[in-house]
């Protein structure tokens, strides 16, 4: 068990707890009755998947994905003045972190954030026809009405 | 109960198969993993590219704001347009328009339930201190607009700043006095507005013969030195669209939630 | 050896009764225009497929593709005459002119309601029959034999009160259900099988196909029961349901159109699909004879106890129908002649007897068999009408009906089925059994006392023209059969064969 | 990337999760949630990511908290489950 | 301007819903126009794409000019699967705009321009997702269409719409997080997010292929999309969403969004996964045919059940998604299986549409919800009627509509695969179609008054005295008479249109497998 976590866990901490913290979030949406739980919970989810999103771009040791300004300009004025054709100094990859994921998941938060704000409009308009916001009690409610348009 | 069983089977087999892969992963923070470094049978890696050009190709060192708002623009003007959409469908939804409100009109009369605020004592501490802060919350929020090229920020997380700041004055003080300040009829246009400016960015090339959304052709209408520079300079345009979109809609879906789309009385 | 030749004519026989549909519905206020209309689009279908008579009869064929099919790529539509389709196309559209002349007057007679409705949709399945008729692959075959059925549902639903519903769901559940269940896979199966090769040739299209035993009976099975309108057993039952239709519905439809067109697929799916020599390599055609046998023997029975006059009339007809089926399974080369020409006698005489049983009611209101006694006298030319069409159905001498079912004999002698001789035979005396006490009855019983005798007289003229004219031309048949000989003798060995 | 200091706030995203999510007091529950939001934008500017970091701070935990306050005081606020 | 079309085949409906924005919202009289010339842009770009494939080949369209390394820039990517299904999108479009338009007096006339920007927003995104070669472009389009239809499901009065449109969010939410997380596991193993480049690196390493990590991303992928196409098990969202919405959203959503989803479907199969290796395990094959034959047989079973006509064509819905699902898995050697699904997109799109539109007259105009209201249809609305049967006869599969055609194919790629029970539940479940819309035919045949009827399949319209007519608006007519004649055109012309997609799917299929 020891080698296990050892030699699986830790090196994958990150990818076990995003699959943990997904699972705790489609739990509660599928068996939470009251609807706002239920958006807590499909919140979580999301963000659950922006956590394997980022941590799949992290690299050790590297900085965040911003170059140094300053260091370029000047690099490139030297380069310029001696008409270098390639830039003084070379961008080492590895020390800056993957941007794409980063890309990538800007449009995800926004994204649930826009599904959240529907979803709790929704919820608002539920309460305001059957005055309750539980799973359950809206469903018997909506046996009762018979026929509406 | 049924609900409860059938989700933990489902949490069951989604989480094995999960798990089942993640044995599969590079190792967490490795630099040459294959999504930071690319696969041999495949194009040479994004990422690295993005890394090592994007400074060459458009004189911006933050690399997140130059993918957001030119390599992958595209994706970016439709994370605009999911906002919107989400503020139209919440218009829809909640808004409540009688004949006579038409969306134009100002915020009906005030009525009882709105407690202005001179009439309690509590919110005027609360109400003052908001309606110094929100201009300062503004100015740094258009600071991160522009800033967004050089250090982390653009034109969502200024926009949503921007709304913020609406926000606390609808909250501090009464949402009606909000409104008067930036009435529906304002926000809704600047919404639309902003998507306009981004994808009239997007268009200019059109004219000149460059594919949708590629900036370098208007380097001749921006005056500027280089293709990098027009780069540059139209990313900012995109970012300030991105901003004015995302700040009404924000505050759109405040007002209408707080009220149930009646735009009167709030929280 | 028959070269194709390219023409229009089989398009216009078609689109002439499809452009009488609209015409119809505008004339529907000015009753004399619109009957007008319907025996102009008869008379020039009738006209159009005339033209084509002399074509065939040089022994070449017409080809006309509509939907060019890309080399097997997708679902062509096109027209192939030959002698088949010719003969089945001149009995159609010569009977729909005495039918509509039929229909005006069983219509004015009994007053019917919505009659735009039912002449336009008459139309309609015309066109259906013929573009059977001249249907150059299995798809166009389908495409029309769908259109039939859907187009023949409101005719059979006409009166719209509890038994029409009842007898449309029947006749749609069946035609529908076994065109889907059956048809549709048969039809597939072929395409696959033959390579997306569907279309009706000189040869044809599994000739070289190695089938098994079995998949090829149940091909055959599937195409038999599928084009269910032939009425074989078990799936009979659509078309004495159909009998709550207004007679001179069951008059062409259900005794020419319809129940031909089955008949006809199945001739089609026998020379066309399998061919005759692949089946008689195989032996499959045994199975379908002796279902056919079946049909005949059983539906022969069922009729002898049936007393209402339509539906006995109806078993006739499916016991008629199998026998044309009988005809094609036996292969031999005389056998299949006589099934061709059966096609054109059954179809004269039974169109007699449905006018005959139309205008006892509409002259006295009459259905039931128990109630026809002595009525001879009263309606001398029906009753004789009658007595022709059941000679010709039976076939006894003066009538065409002898000829055809004669090269039947010959044609299961040929193919020495001795038992199949024998059930053709019984089934003559029992068509005899259920047929002649009807005549008898009409002619030699006294007129029930208590019953006005001075009401009941002819029917209209309208009625009686028409089935004096199907009479006398049962009997002409057997005189002239000499055009029936020469398109029947182009089908089996592709020249003009001398009577 | 300090790795202790990621599994610190990871165990810590797990608790605020559940809480959120066990808590019956719907306001309570807006409250954790929030925290919980904060302490993933925490988690992004320690894994390198400071656009998203700034994102998650100002819409993912900001606008969705308030948008999830206002929504229960337009409803209810005590929940069943 | 020419070569620009794959982008402005969306950017047209996107401008379109720019100006109604701007000015729509006070001046309602200003929508019509601007969605009907938007979505003519769109035809016009569409058809023109057609036609630029059929003769060159693949239209590929780098946004942002980005070209030389392959995964820099977004691709769209115009071929012979896409472009027919952007033809019907924009018909489809039309006919529901010109179909829901509100006279000013109406109930709740005042949110027409809020319905006309989430319809136009919905057009961006379908058309988004039909042109894109970007894996993740697809997650963000899916999200624009996912909104603005939760939007138009929800706009209605009807309160259960609103329950309704709570469900779908939740489903369509969980769904598309699903094909964000295969997306995820996708970009972890291979490095990039383009079809293309994704596609050569599964193709020259097999090794890599078959490992777990792209196995789990293949299934979450397609879990993701079966849940927004609504395929059997995870359908329970549609029958309520489409059936309480207005008739305006349901015409427009009913025949596309799940469309699109299993267009989506394909292409990961296709342009993604390679059909040769899907094709290589079989099991998994076999695994999805039975799934979709369940689809079938459930979806046919509970049309049966319902008395709510929409409600019935949900279930329609289910049972076609089940056909196509089927026909794209059957694996049979000339890929006519997967021909025919392509083709059953198009061909059901244009049959939803048409059944939709002529549900929301009966509905709107005649206040039949029930399918007992529907007695003496054929003589209050002849040619409404008309229309409904030419679509009734394209779902059960009479030959010259385009369901004969499509059915056709998938039957045919089911015998050459052997997959006999796939066969035998098309044909049952035709059988049932053939139940349901007689079952109703009769009821509006046989009204109490004696009503005439046309029941022929060529819709022509004539009608003896009619002694009251109830004919809906012209605007709600049109649409679903043009609805009703495609479908007959559509199934005539089906040579044509299924060559352009065989040589499209050959050619992609060949191309694609060769890898680089």
């Amino acid at each position: 068990m020891q080698s296990f976590f050892q030699e699986a866990v830790i090196p994958h901490f990150n990818f076990w707890i995003y699959v943990i913290i997904m699972m705790v979030g489609l739990w509660s949406v599928i068996a939470k009755n009251n609807l706002i739980k239920k958006l807590i919970g499909l919140s979580i989810f999301q963000t659950a998947i922006l956590l394997l999103y980022v941590s799949l771009g992290v690299k050790e040791g590297a900085t965040i994905p911003v170059l140094d300004h300053h260091a370029l300009i000047e690099s490139s004025h030297s380069e310029s003045s001696e008409g270098s054709g390639k830039k003084a100094i070379a961008i080492n990859p590895d020390h800056y972190a993957n941007p794409l994921p980063h890309v990538l998941m800007l449009t995800a938060i926004v994204v649930g954030v826009a599904t959240l704000g529907v979803a709790l409009a929704l919820t608002q308009m539920i309460y305001k026809d059957f005055g309750t916001i539980e799973e359950d009690e809206v469903l018997k409610k909506i046996k009762a009405l018979h026929d509406d348009v | 109960m049924k609900a409860k069983i059938f989700a933990s089977i489902a949490v069951a087999i989604t989480g094995a198969v999960l798990l089942y892969a993640v044995s599969d992963f590079p190792r967490f923070g490795d630099p040459r993993s294959p999504a930071n470094a690319g696969v041999e049978g495949g194009s040479p890696s994004a990422s690295l590219y993005y890394i090592e050009n994007t400074y060459r190709d458009t004189k911006v060192p933050n690399l997140v704001t130059a993918i957001l708002a030119d390599y992958r623009g595209y994706d970016t003007m439709f994370e605009t347009v999911v906002i919107l959409t989400a503020g139209m469908s919440i218009f829809a939804i909640l808004r409540v328009l009688r004949r006579d409100d038409a969306p134009g009109a100002p915020a009906s009369a005030p009525d009882s339930s709105d407690h202005s605020i001179d009439g309690d004592h509590h919110r005027i501490i609360v109400a003052t201190t908001c309606r110094i802060a929100a201009p300062l919350i503004q100015i740094f929020a258009l600071y991160v607009v522009a800033h967004g090229h050089h250090s982390p920020g653009g034109g969502f997380q200024g926009g949503v700043m921007l709304g913020a700041s609406f926000i606390l004055l609808a909250l501090s003080g009464s949402l009606r006095d909000t409104l008067v300040r930036f009435s529906e009829q304002q926000y809704l246009r600047l919404a639309f507005i902003g998507i306009l400016i981004y994808a009239g960015f997007g268009f200019l090339p059109l004219w000149v013969g460059r594919n949708f959304l590629d900036y370098g052709a208007l380097s001749g209408l921006l005056m500027t030195s280089g293709e990098e520079m027009a780069r540059s300079h139209s990313m900012l345009g995109v970012e300030i669209g991105v901003a004015m979109t995302v700040m009404s809609i924000m505050f759109a879906i405040f007002a209408n939630l707080s009220t149930r789309g009646r735009l009167h009385g709030g929280l | 050896m028959e070269n194709s030749v390219q023409s229009y004519l089989p398009l216009w026989a078609c689109l002439a009764s499809l452009v009488a549909v609209p015409l119809i519905v505008i004339f529907r206020r000015e009753i004399f225009l619109r009957e007008l209309v319907t025996f102009g689009a008869g008379a020039l279908k009738f006209a159009f497929v005339l033209a084509m008579l002399p074509i065939i009869l040089e022994g070449n064929v017409i080809d006309l593709t509509l939907v060019p099919g890309i080399d097997g790529l997708n679902v062509p539509i096109a027209f192939r005459v030959d002698g088949l389709g010719l003969l089945f196309a001149l009995v159609a559209s010569s009977l729909w002119i005495l039918t509509s002349l039929y229909a005006v007057g069983y219509m004015r007679g009994l007053h019917e309601h919505s009659q735009t409705r039912f002449f336009a949709f008459f139309a309609l399945s015309l066109c259906a029959t013929l573009g059977v008729a001249f249907a150059g692959n299995l798809f166009t075959l389908y495409l029309f034999y769908e259109m039939l059925s859907l187009s023949t549902w409101p005719l059979v639903t006409h009166h719209q009160d509890k038994e029409a519903r009842g007898g449309g769901r029947t006749y749609l559940s069946y035609l529908l259900g076994t065109s889907i269940a059956f048809a549709i896979p048969a039809i597939l199966f072929t395409y696959v099988r033959s390579g997306g090769e569907v279309s009706f040739g000189p040869e044809a299209i599994l000739s070289d196909s190695d089938l098994g035993y079995w998949p090829a009976l149940a091909l055959l099975l599937a195409f038999a029961f599928g084009f269910s309108k032939a009425g074989l057993m078990p799936f009979h039952s659509w078309l004495p349901g159909a009998m709550v239709a207004p007679t001179p519905v069951s008059a062409l439809l259900h005794a020419v159109a319809v129940v031909k067109v089955g008949v006809f697929c199945i001739i089609r799916v026998v020379t066309g699909v399998f061919g005759v020599d692949l089946l008689g390599r195989l032996g499959v055609n045994g199975v379908l004879a002796w279902v056919a046998a079946f049909t005949v023997i059983t539906s022969s029975l069922i009729a002898l106890t049936q007393d209402n006059l339509k539906r006995r009339l109806a078993f006739s007809t499916i016991g008629q129908l199998s026998y044309i089926i009988l005809g094609v399974a036996l292969l031999t080369e005389h056998a299949v002649m006589g099934s061709i020409m059966h096609i054109a006698m059954h179809a004269v005489g039974k169109i007699t007897l449905f006018f005959c049983a139309g205008a006892i009611f509409v002259a006295c209101g009459k259905k039931y068999i128990s109630e026809l006694d002595g009525l001879g006298r009263r309606m001398p030319v029906t009753f004789a009408a009658f007595a022709i069409g059941a000679m010709s159905v039976t076939g006894l001498p003066p009538t065409g009906g002898l000829l055809s079912k004669l090269y039947l004999v010959w044609g299961a002698a040929e193919a020495n089925e001795i038992a199949l001789l024998c059930v053709f035979l019984v089934s003559t005396i029992l068509n005899g059994a259920y047929f002649f006490p009807i005549v008898y009855r009409a002619f030699f019983k006294p007129l029930p006392e208590g019953s006005a005798d001075t009401g009941i007289a002819e029917a209209p003229l309208a009625c009686v023209i028409p089935l004096a004219l199907t009479a006398a031309g049962s009997i002409l048949l057997f005189f002239f059969p000499g055009l029936l000989f020469d398109l029947a003798g182009l089908m089996v060995n592709g020249d003009v064969a001398n009577p | 990337m300090i790795v202790t200091f990621d599994i610190i706030i990871l165990v810590f995203l797990v608790i605020a999760a559940i809480i959120s999510l066990s808590v019956k007091d719907l306001l309570a529950a807006a409250m954790v949630f929030g925290i919980y939001g904060f302490l993933i934008c925490l988690l992004w500017a320690e894994m390198g990511a400071v656009d998203v970091a700034f994102t998650e701070a100002t819409v993912g935990a900001g606008v969705s908290t308030v948008l999830i306050v206002a929504t229960i005081l337009n409803t209810r606020r005590k929940s069943t489950d | 301007m020419s070569d620009h079309y794959p982008a402005l085949v969306l950017l047209a409906p996107l401008f379109g819903a720019l100006v109604i924005g701007l000015f729509g919202l006070r001046d309602h009289r200003v929508c019509l126009p601007v969605v009907v010339s938007a979505l003519g842009v769109s035809l016009f770009a569409a058809i023109s794409l057609v036609l630029s494939v059929s003769s060159g080949g693949p239209v590929d369209y780098f946004v942002a000019g980005w070209k030389e390394p392959i995964g820099i820039g977004i691709q769209l990517r115009a071929d012979a699967i896409n472009t027919p299904l952007l033809v019907v999108i924009a018909i489809v479009a039309l006919l529901a705009a010109i179909f829901s338009i509100r006279p000013a007096a109406e109930r709740d006339s005042e949110k027409t321009p809020y319905f006309y920007v989430l319809f136009l927003l919905l057009c961006v995104g379908l058309f988004g997702i039909t042109i894109t070669a970007d894996a993740f472009n697809v997650f963000v389009l899916i999200e624009v269409t996912a909104l603005s239809s939760y939007g138009l499901v929800a706009i209605g009065q009807s309160k259960r719409g609103k329950v309704a449109a709570f469900h779908y969010l939740i489903m369509g939410t969980v769904g598309a997080s699903f094909y964000l997380l295969g997306v995820g596991y996708l970009y972890l193993k291979l490095g990039s997010l383009n079809m293309q480049d994704i596609h050569g690196i599964l193709a020259s390493d097999d090794a890599l292929a078959d490992s777990r990590a792209i196995r789990t991303a293949f299934v979450f992928i397609l879990v993701g999309i079966w849940t927004k196409m609504a395929f059997f098990p995870l359908h329970g969202w549609l029958p309520n969403a489409y059936s309480y919405s207005p008739s305006g959203s349901a015409a427009i959503l009913a025949p596309l969004v799940t469309k699109v989803s299993v267009y989506v479907m394909v292409r990961m199969m296709v342009s993604v996964f390679g059909l040769d290796r899907l094709e290589a395990n079989v099991e998994w094959g076999h695994f999805v045919v039975w799934l979709a034959i369940i689809a079938i047989a459930a979806g046919s079973t509970m049309a049966l059940a319902q008395r709510e006509i929409k409600k019935m064509l949900c279930c329609l819905i289910i049972a076609e998604v089940g056909y196509m699902v089927g026909g794209a898995w059957l694996g049979d050697p000339q890929r006519w299986g997967l021909t025919g699904t392509v083709y059953h997109i198009l061909a059901d799109a244009l049959m939803t549409s048409c059944l939709f539109l002529a549900a929301g007259i009966f509905a709107k105009w005649l206040g039949a919800l029930k399918l007992e209201d529907l007695s003496g249809l054929f003589r209050k609305m002849p040619l409404a009627a008309a229309g409904f049967v030419v679509g009734g006869l394209a779902i059960i599969g009479v030959p010259p509509t385009c369901g004969f055609y499509s059915k056709f194919y998938l039957i045919r790629g089911g015998i050459e695969s052997g997959q006999w029970t796939y066969v035998v539940a098309l044909l049952a479940s035709s059988l049932v179609n053939a139940v349901l819309f007689f079952r109703i035919f009769e009821i509006a045949y046989f009204g109490k008054k004696p009503a005439d009827s046309h029941g022929d399949d060529h819709g022509h319209d004539h009608e003896s005295e009619p002694v009251v007519r109830l004919e809906p608006p012209l605007h709600a007519l049109i649409p679903l008479l043009v609805a009703a004649a495609l479908l007959v055109l559509l199934g005539l012309f089906n040579g044509p249109v299924v060559e352009f997609i065989r040589t499209g799917l050959i050619e992609t299929a060949a191309v694609v497998s060769t890898g680089r």
